[in-house]
């Protein structure tokens, strides 16, 4: 039997933790899935340090929580912020299969809990007379060294796999910009610098094209990461239409009868901008 | 303790990797120096095969020359040669047959795909390698005195079988050639890999069966003398189960009707000289087997199937011949030829007299050599005319004596010609078979009336005739080819008038393995001395 | 309070990473169910350790840490060099191992 | 002196390995390598011969066993030969002609590209036919039988760019074979029955066996005989075997090698004798194929052919007496002697006919041409007359010898046979008779050849004539001789033994009588060829005409019955094999495969699939351990 505050925080700590791996599992995107996860994480991590793990919970705290959900938000972002999962399952029957599977998985591990009426608890305070971690720091040097070497030495391995799994062998030499801008000349193709993109009294970010003299975009003018991704804010709509009702005013001012009133070019589909991939779907 | 067997399956086995890894290249220069170290490890081979042969005393014991290094301690698997007659005569042919094979492919492994690719650069050295790798399989085989190392090379040859076989076809196919190569060379790697599951559990069986009667061993004489001395008495029913599953394997490979399908793709689709290799070397490891395993270490249920083994053999005789008749294709036509042949040679061992199985070891023998000649010649001529169709011939002999000559002796020699070898060892079949099995004895001699046709019909179509557009300015034998044929005719020639050096060497060994199974020859009716009382 | 309920916890955090391997498409997600999986058995494994009084179960947890660790820089590397040839990081898209 | 014995067969069989193998630096004197070890292996034989003379009878029959041959437990099969009384005739028989022709071929064959290969094969046929004639067992017999099959496979096809010689060449092997069988079958029997199949212990334990064993060994011999000596029922492949160059025919197909069925049963007498059924089967044999035989050369056109119906015929007369029993051996030999000089004389006239003639052979496109080849019409007459029985010529004496014996066999069967033998005597002057007028006399019928060049007919060159005319002799006196105080049966007899038959009529009678029905048979054909223009076209005949020329159907019943069944059969068996046999194996194949291609599909390549299936397998193992540990 525990405590009670140590029952009060488990409960608390169990409803954290269960709730942040609902929501990993129901998140659509990567990010809050993480989120959720270092949530579960460390609740858990409190968990050890109530059982007198204490080692462990730092560790995890350390090294699972900070080090290891932080690669994760690093590989999120690298692949892509906002890419999310699509709702719909493309394989027949595996949700459903997958959910009964869990149920099924769930019940049966906790009827054998259950079942095996576990109630004696010896506790840690003999073990940890010493300090928790001198006692794990003798076992691991003593009795577990051979793994731990090993564990070492596939530490090692895995460094040097991910280093070379990621690594890009450069096939060429890597162009300057000397024959960068040569190469471009004897190609042919856009001789002059690209277009800067439209940078106006009201806005001046990367992400809007610059507008052409008929009030048309410059789809060259945005870099092509963001034309990919479909993340450009159009705004020569916009522009237009407030031309046009400038324009309009003018001449209401100016008491212009309509058919002397110059024509601003009508909006129309300027752009075909890529759909994100939540309008898609 | 000799080292010669060794060394006579090393060899071979060494030579193998030696020419697998000799540096790759497209030019003449490579490929030539690899044929050299090829055909230069086979004859040393046949020389140690010699030797192996000249130190067997056919007076001597069984087993000869025996070596045995351990092995697997724990099942008593001894890596362990020995070499009787019927081994040394098989393993002479195996010897003299390979380097003629090489010489006779001297150019099938040139590089037909693009130049340069990995495939054409590596394709010389593989070709070459590989039939010394079945070589070196094929030795063990016959020499191999434990049945599970018997077993295991037996299985082994596969590999390097299924690869020349799907690798390396005849240049005369059609357009969708590689695609019946593979099928062949599938169908060759299914068909035996069946049976030699069925044998790998009978393998185990008998282990069983004889390790519960305190003999934990696969040496063969050790099981053999056990199981002829009463010491180990295996069940009727298991000994017919454990019988039927080594049968099984060695049917498959010999092959005898009707499992025999994959042989005539097998042999069609390869070029000449791994047809040969086929036909007349890795199948006699299948009739061998019969011989050695079979009989003795079943005996009771050797004699109680041999009735039924005999009728299907005949069957095998006559339908092999009809169906030899009625094929378009030559090298089919020499496979078929070849069914009917092994239907011989099981024949002659399942009579179980002494004329049978002495005829039945020469007929290994004899019909390696003269198939070897007839399908040798066969494939010079395919290769000249770049067909396989009987069709695509005629008149032949006009603008290519010499060729159409060996081709009709070859002819001769496989329709068994006295005088020739495959004569003798014809007859001792028949005659072996007749004194135990009359009816079976007459109905085979019907076989030698279809040889004739088979045989000479494809002579006929083929060489003689009005010399036919396409054949015309085909250039007679080249000296590599009279080199390959020569030996060939000369040993059919000479094993035909003078056989007694084999026969020396297989009559003690066949005696043993009658006595293994405890049969006698059947006493003539009326006796009379032989020679009339002439003395020797 | 019975301390088995951590046990319960841990068997149901595992049931939840499992169902979300079988769910999510997402590699990195899928990835991190996994992470869960082995939380649960740590859980699980430090739990086993106060009830029998020992520090075994504890080094074992500290192992499967280490393990997890690696298997998760292999991992990540692997998404990473999937991601950058096919754009994208759904495990539905790598099937070539479909006849 | 013994060893003389191999030699006999080694110098021709030397002679055909050295020209085989000699390349084309022989084509120019090779035949004559050939000649002179024919004319070799002659000598040796007459000084065999002669050295025979000076022994006494009991020590007349010599072996000489070179070494073993295949020795397989009881079986002992020896190199080894056996010279008697029996033997020795043949060798002088076969080498004697067999020099001549080879003379004769250096003249025949001498615009031949190929002819030093044509002399090989002819010392190959010699020394093939010596080993059949010398052997001392069976199975060295059974070597040279083959061997002369291959000799006689190889020269009748020798023109192998013809496909008809091609053709007739393989018929008469396989038909042959037909025949090996039954001796194969033979000495199979002998060793069963008796552990040997050399002569001497068989027929001295010949005894012992049962009469039916030995009935069935005889007939197998005769089947044999048949085959090799192209008697009914595997006669069809002697007309075809005309196809051969013409001394070919003469050798192999007139003189020696059709006669060795009649040397296997006169050698296996000591078998026959004891199975009588058997010796009936082996007479009416010989009476159906001689008026057979006899009928066929009625109606052919073409002179060869002709002359091998009367081959057949004659052969038929030699196996009828050598079927009657020890009455009858010796004129069969006889009659086989006198037979190879004058018939061997007629196939080198028709040769040297065909010589002069652009190798045309229609005998109706001959005529007159007595006048152009003064010497091959002397010595072709001389054989007519030798082969119609003139009197005291040598198929007077030999015939004669055969007519006697048959009536003597007594009874019903004697008369039958004796009528069948003189009615086939008449036949044979009949059809001798058309061939001589057909050729020699009444006016020219000469046709251009299908290349436009008209016949000059001329005589041949002297070493085709000298031949012709040494046979001439024999035709002429060696019956004579032979009868001379009977001494050929004489000599003879220590081997085949003999019995003094008792013909119900005198031995004047029969010469008589036969000579009747000669005369008979030359007028008729006189009537019917000599007196009026024998039209170029051969008129349609009667129906007995136009089967005879057709070998009585003999081929038609042939194909109808075996060939035709036997390609069905064949092309049955090979659909059987790859639809049937080979169809049931990829058929099964065909179900694996399809079933591993539905199986194939729960891999989805989806990775969450497998790890659903994995979980599901976990779940599944998790439950069944629980269960397990609850019950």
């Amino acid at each position: 039997m525990t405590s009670t505050g140590e029952a009060v925080q488990f409960w608390v700590l169990a409803v954290i933790a269960v709730g942040g791996a609902l929501g990993m599992l129901l998140m659509r995107k990567a990010v809050h899935s993480a989120l959720c996860l270092a949530a579960t994480m460390l609740s858990l991590a409190v968990c050890y340090l109530a059982q007198g793990a204490v080692f462990l919970g730092v560790v995890q705290i350390v090294v699972y929580t900070g080090a290891i959900m932080m690669l994760f938000l690093f590989v999120v972002m690298l692949v892509g912020v906002s890419s999310a999962d699509s709702l719909k399952e493309q394989l027949k029957g595996q949700r459903i299969a997958a959910v009964l599977c869990g149920v099924g998985f769930g019940v049966l591990l906790i009827a054998g809990l259950a079942n095996a009426r576990l109630s004696h608890f010896t506790g840690l305070s003999e073990a940890n007379a010493e300090g928790n971690v001198q006692g794990l720091a003798k076992l691991i040097f003593t009795k577990y060294v051979w793994a731990f070497e090993v564990t070492g030495a596939l530490l090692i391995t895995a460094a040097i796999g991910a280093m070379v799994l990621t690594h890009r062998e450069r096939v060429h030499e890597r162009l300057t910009q000397r024959q960068l801008a040569a190469q471009r000349v004897k190609d042919n193709i856009q001789v002059p610098p690209m277009p800067a993109p439209g940078v106006y009294a009201r806005h001046n970010a990367v992400d809007i094209p610059a507008l052409l003299p008929d009030g048309t975009v410059a789809e060259d003018s945005v870099m092509g990461t963001l034309r990919e991704r479909g993340q450009i804010r159009d705004v020569s709509q916009e522009m237009l239409r407030r031309m046009a009702e400038l324009e309009e005013s003018t001449a209401d001012w100016l008491g212009r009868p309509s058919s002397a009133r110059p024509q601003v070019a009508a909006p129309r589909q300027a752009l075909e901008t890529v759909p994100t991939k939540e309008e898609a779907e | 303790m000799s080292y010669l067997l060794s060394a006579t399956c090393a060899v071979p086995a060494v030579g193998a990797v030696v020419t697998a890894a000799l540096p790759a290249g497209t030019g003449e220069a490579r490929r030539r120096t690899t044929k050299a170290v090829a055909l230069a490890v086979s004859v040393a081979t046949l020389g140690l095969a010699a030797a192996v042969a000249a130190s067997f005393e056919p007076g001597g014991a069984r087993y000869q020359l025996t070596e045995s290094y351990s092995w697997i301690r724990s099942f008593g698997i001894d890596f362990a040669l020995g070499a009787d007659g019927i081994g040394t005569a098989l393993v002479l042919l195996t010897a003299v047959l390979v380097p003629l094979v090489m010489l006779a492919g001297w150019h099938d492994a040139d590089p037909a795909a693009a130049e340069g690719s990995f495939e054409s650069k590596r394709r010389t050295q593989g070709f070459f390698a590989l039939i010394l790798a079945v070589e070196a399989m094929v030795l063990v085989s016959f020499l191999a005195t434990d049945v599970f190392v018997f077993y295991v090379f037996f299985e082994a040859m596969l590999i390097p079988m299924y690869f020349l076989i799907g690798g390396f076809g005849d240049r005369a196919g059609g357009p969708d050639a590689a695609r019946q190569r593979s099928y062949a060379a599938v169908k060759f790697l299914l068909y035996n890999l069946l049976g030699g599951l069925v044998m790998l559990a009978a393998v185990i069986g008998l282990y069983v069966v004889a390790a519960d009667q305190g003999q934990a061993t696969f040496g063969l004489p050790a099981l053999t003398d056990a199981i002829s001395s009463g010491k180990l008495v295996i069940d009727p029913t298991a000994q017919r189960a454990l019988f039927l599953g080594f049968f099984f394997a060695f049917a498959v490979k010999a092959p005898m009707w009707p499992l025999h399908t994959w042989l005539p793709n097998a042999m069609g689709e390869s070029t000449a000289g791994t047809a040969v290799l086929i036909t007349a070397v890795v199948d006699k490891v299948g009739t061998f087997a019969m011989l050695r395993f079979c009989l003795g270490l079943f005996p009771d249920a050797s004699k109680t199937f041999a009735p039924a083994i005999l009728v299907l053999s005949l069957i095998g005789i006559v339908y092999g011949a009809l169906v030899a008749i009625g094929q378009k294709d030559i090298k089919r036509l020499v496979a078929y030829a070849s069914i009917s042949h092994f239907g011989f040679i099981i024949m002659g061992i399942f009579a179980m007299t002494s004329q049978g199985q002495s005829g039945a070891t020469l007929y290994m023998v004899n019909h390696g050599i003269s198939t070897a000649a007839w399908m040798l010649v066969a494939g010079f001529l395919i290769s000249r005319r770049g067909s396989r169709l009987i069709a695509d011939y005629g008149g032949v002999q006009k603008v290519a004596p010499v060729l159409a000559g060996t081709f009709l002796i070859g002819g001769l020699a496989t329709l068994s010609l006295p005088g020739l070898a495959p004569f003798v060892s014809e007859f001792l079949v028949l005659v072996g078979t007749f004194t135990r099995y009359p009816v079976i004895g007459v109905i085979a001699t019907f076989g030698i009336v279809l040889a004739a046709l088979y045989a000479l019909m494809l002579y006929q179509r083929t060489m003689t005739g009005p010399v036919k557009e396409s054949v015309t300015g085909m250039p007679d034998l080249k000296a590599r080819e009279l080199a390959v044929v020569a030996p060939l005719v000369a040993l059919t020639l000479l094993l035909g008038v003078y056989p007694q050096p084999l026969t020396r060497m297989v009559n003690p060994a066949v005696d043993d393995t009658l006595s293994q199974v405890h049969r006698t020859d059947p006493a003539p009716v009326h006796p009379v001395a032989a020679n009339g009382g002439e003395q020797k | 309070m019975n301390p088995v309920n951590y046990l319960y916890l841990a068997a149901l955090l595992f049931t939840i990473g499992a169902s979300g391997v079988l769910i999510r498409r997402n590699a990195i997600v899928l990835f991190m169910c996994v992470e869960l999986m082995l939380n649960a058995s740590n859980l699980a494994l430090v739990t086993f350790s106060r009830m029998h009084g020992n520090l075994d179960g504890q080094i074992l947890a500290f192992f499967t840490m280490v393990v997890a660790a690696a298997e998760v820089v292999v991992g990540l590397a692997i998404i990473v060099s999937i991601f950058r040839t096919r754009h994208s990081a759904s495990v539905d898209d790598s099937n070539l191992m479909k006849l | 002196m013994n060893s003389l014995i191999p030699l006999l067969v080694a110098a021709p069989l030397a002679g055909a390995a050295l020209l085989l193998l000699g390349g084309r630096a022989l084509d120019r004197f090779g035949h004559w390598i050939a000649t002179a070890l024919a004319a070799l292996s002659c000598a040796f034989g007459l000084v065999l011969f002669f050295d025979m003379l000076g022994r006494d009878t009991e020590h007349r029959a010599v072996t000489e066993r070179l070494f073993s041959w295949i020795p397989v437990g009881g079986f002992r099969a020896d190199v080894s030969f056996q010279l008697d009384q029996l033997s020795i005739v043949f060798v002088l028989l076969i080498t004697g002609v067999g020099t001549l022709i080879h003379l004769y071929s250096v003249g025949y064959m001498a615009h031949d590209e190929r002819r030093r290969r044509f002399f090989a094969y002819l010392n190959l046929f010699l020394a093939a036919m010596l080993i059949l004639v010398l052997a001392d067992n069976y199975l060295l017999l059974y070597v040279g039988w083959e061997g002369v099959g291959l000799a006689s496979y190889l020269l009748i096809g020798f023109w192998q760019h013809k496909p008809s010689a091609a053709t007739a060449a393989k018929k008469a092997f396989i038909v042959n074979r037909v025949g090996d069988m039954g001796l194969s079958i033979a000495i199979m029997l002998m060793f069963a029955e008796f552990g040997s199949f050399a002569f001497r212990p068989v027929f001295s334990a010949a005894g012992d066996a049962s009469e039916g064993k030995l009935t069935a060994i005889a007939l197998m011999l005769l089947l044999a005989a048949c085959g090799k000596s192209a008697q009914v029922p595997l006669q069809s492949w002697l007309g075809d075997a005309m196809e051969g160059p013409t001394p070919v025919s003469a050798l192999i197909h007139a003189a020696t090698m059709v006669t060795a069925g009649v040397y296997l049963i006169t050698r296996s007498a000591s078998i026959f004798n004891l199975a009588p059924d058997a010796q009936t089967a082996v007479v009416v044999v010989g009476a159906v194929t001689l008026l057979f035989g006899a009928i066929v050369g009625c109606a052919k056109d073409d002179i060869k052919k002709a002359l091998a119906g009367s081959t057949m015929s004659q052969i038929g007369y030699m196996i009828m007496a050598a079927g009657l029993g020890p009455i009858g051996y010796a004129f069969a030999i006889m009659h086989l002697v006198t037979h190879g000089f004058f018939k061997a004389g007629l196939f080198l006239g028709a040769g040297s006919v065909m010589h002069g003639m652009n190798d045309e052979v229609n005998m109706r496109h001959y005529g007159g041409l007595r006048k152009y080849m003064p010497w091959t019409f002397a010595t072709f007459m001389a054989g007519y007359l030798a082969i119609i029985g003139f009197p005291f010529l040598s198929g007077f004496f030999s015939k004669d010898k055969i007519i006697e014996a048959a009536l003597a066999k007594g009874g019903t069967e004697g008369w039958i046979l004796g009528t069948c033998a003189l009615v086939g005597a008449a036949v044979t002057a009949f059809y001798m008779t058309r061939v001589v007028l057909l050729t020699f006399f009444g006016e020219k019928r000469w046709q251009p050849d299908a290349e436009g060049h008209r016949p000059h007919p001329h005589e041949s060159p002297r070493t085709m004539v000298i031949p012709m005319v040494v046979l001439t002799f024999g035709s002429l006196f060696a019956g004579g001789l032979f009868s001379l105080g009977d001494s050929f049966l004489h000599f003879l007899e220590p081997v085949t033994g003999h019995e003094e038959g008792h013909a119900p009529l005198s031995a004047f009678a029969v010469s008589a009588i036969a000579t009747v029905c000669m005369a008979a048979g030359v007028g008729l054909a006189w009537l019917k060829y000599g007196r009026k223009p024998v039209p170029v076209q051969a008129p349609r005949g009667s129906l007995l005409t136009r089967a005879a020329r057709r070998d009585l159907l003999q081929d038609d019943f042939n194909h109808a019955v075996l060939v035709r069944p036997g390609s069905a059969l064949a092309a049955t068996l090979v659909f059987f094999d790859s639809k049937g046999l080979d169809g049931f194996v990829n058929g099964l194949a065909a179900a694996i495969g399809g079933l591993s291609g539905r199986l194939r599909r729960i891999q989805t390549g989806y990775v969450r699939t497998y790890a659903l299936s994995m979980f599901g397998g976990t779940l599944v193992l998790v439950a069944s351990t629980l269960l397990m540990r609850s019950v």
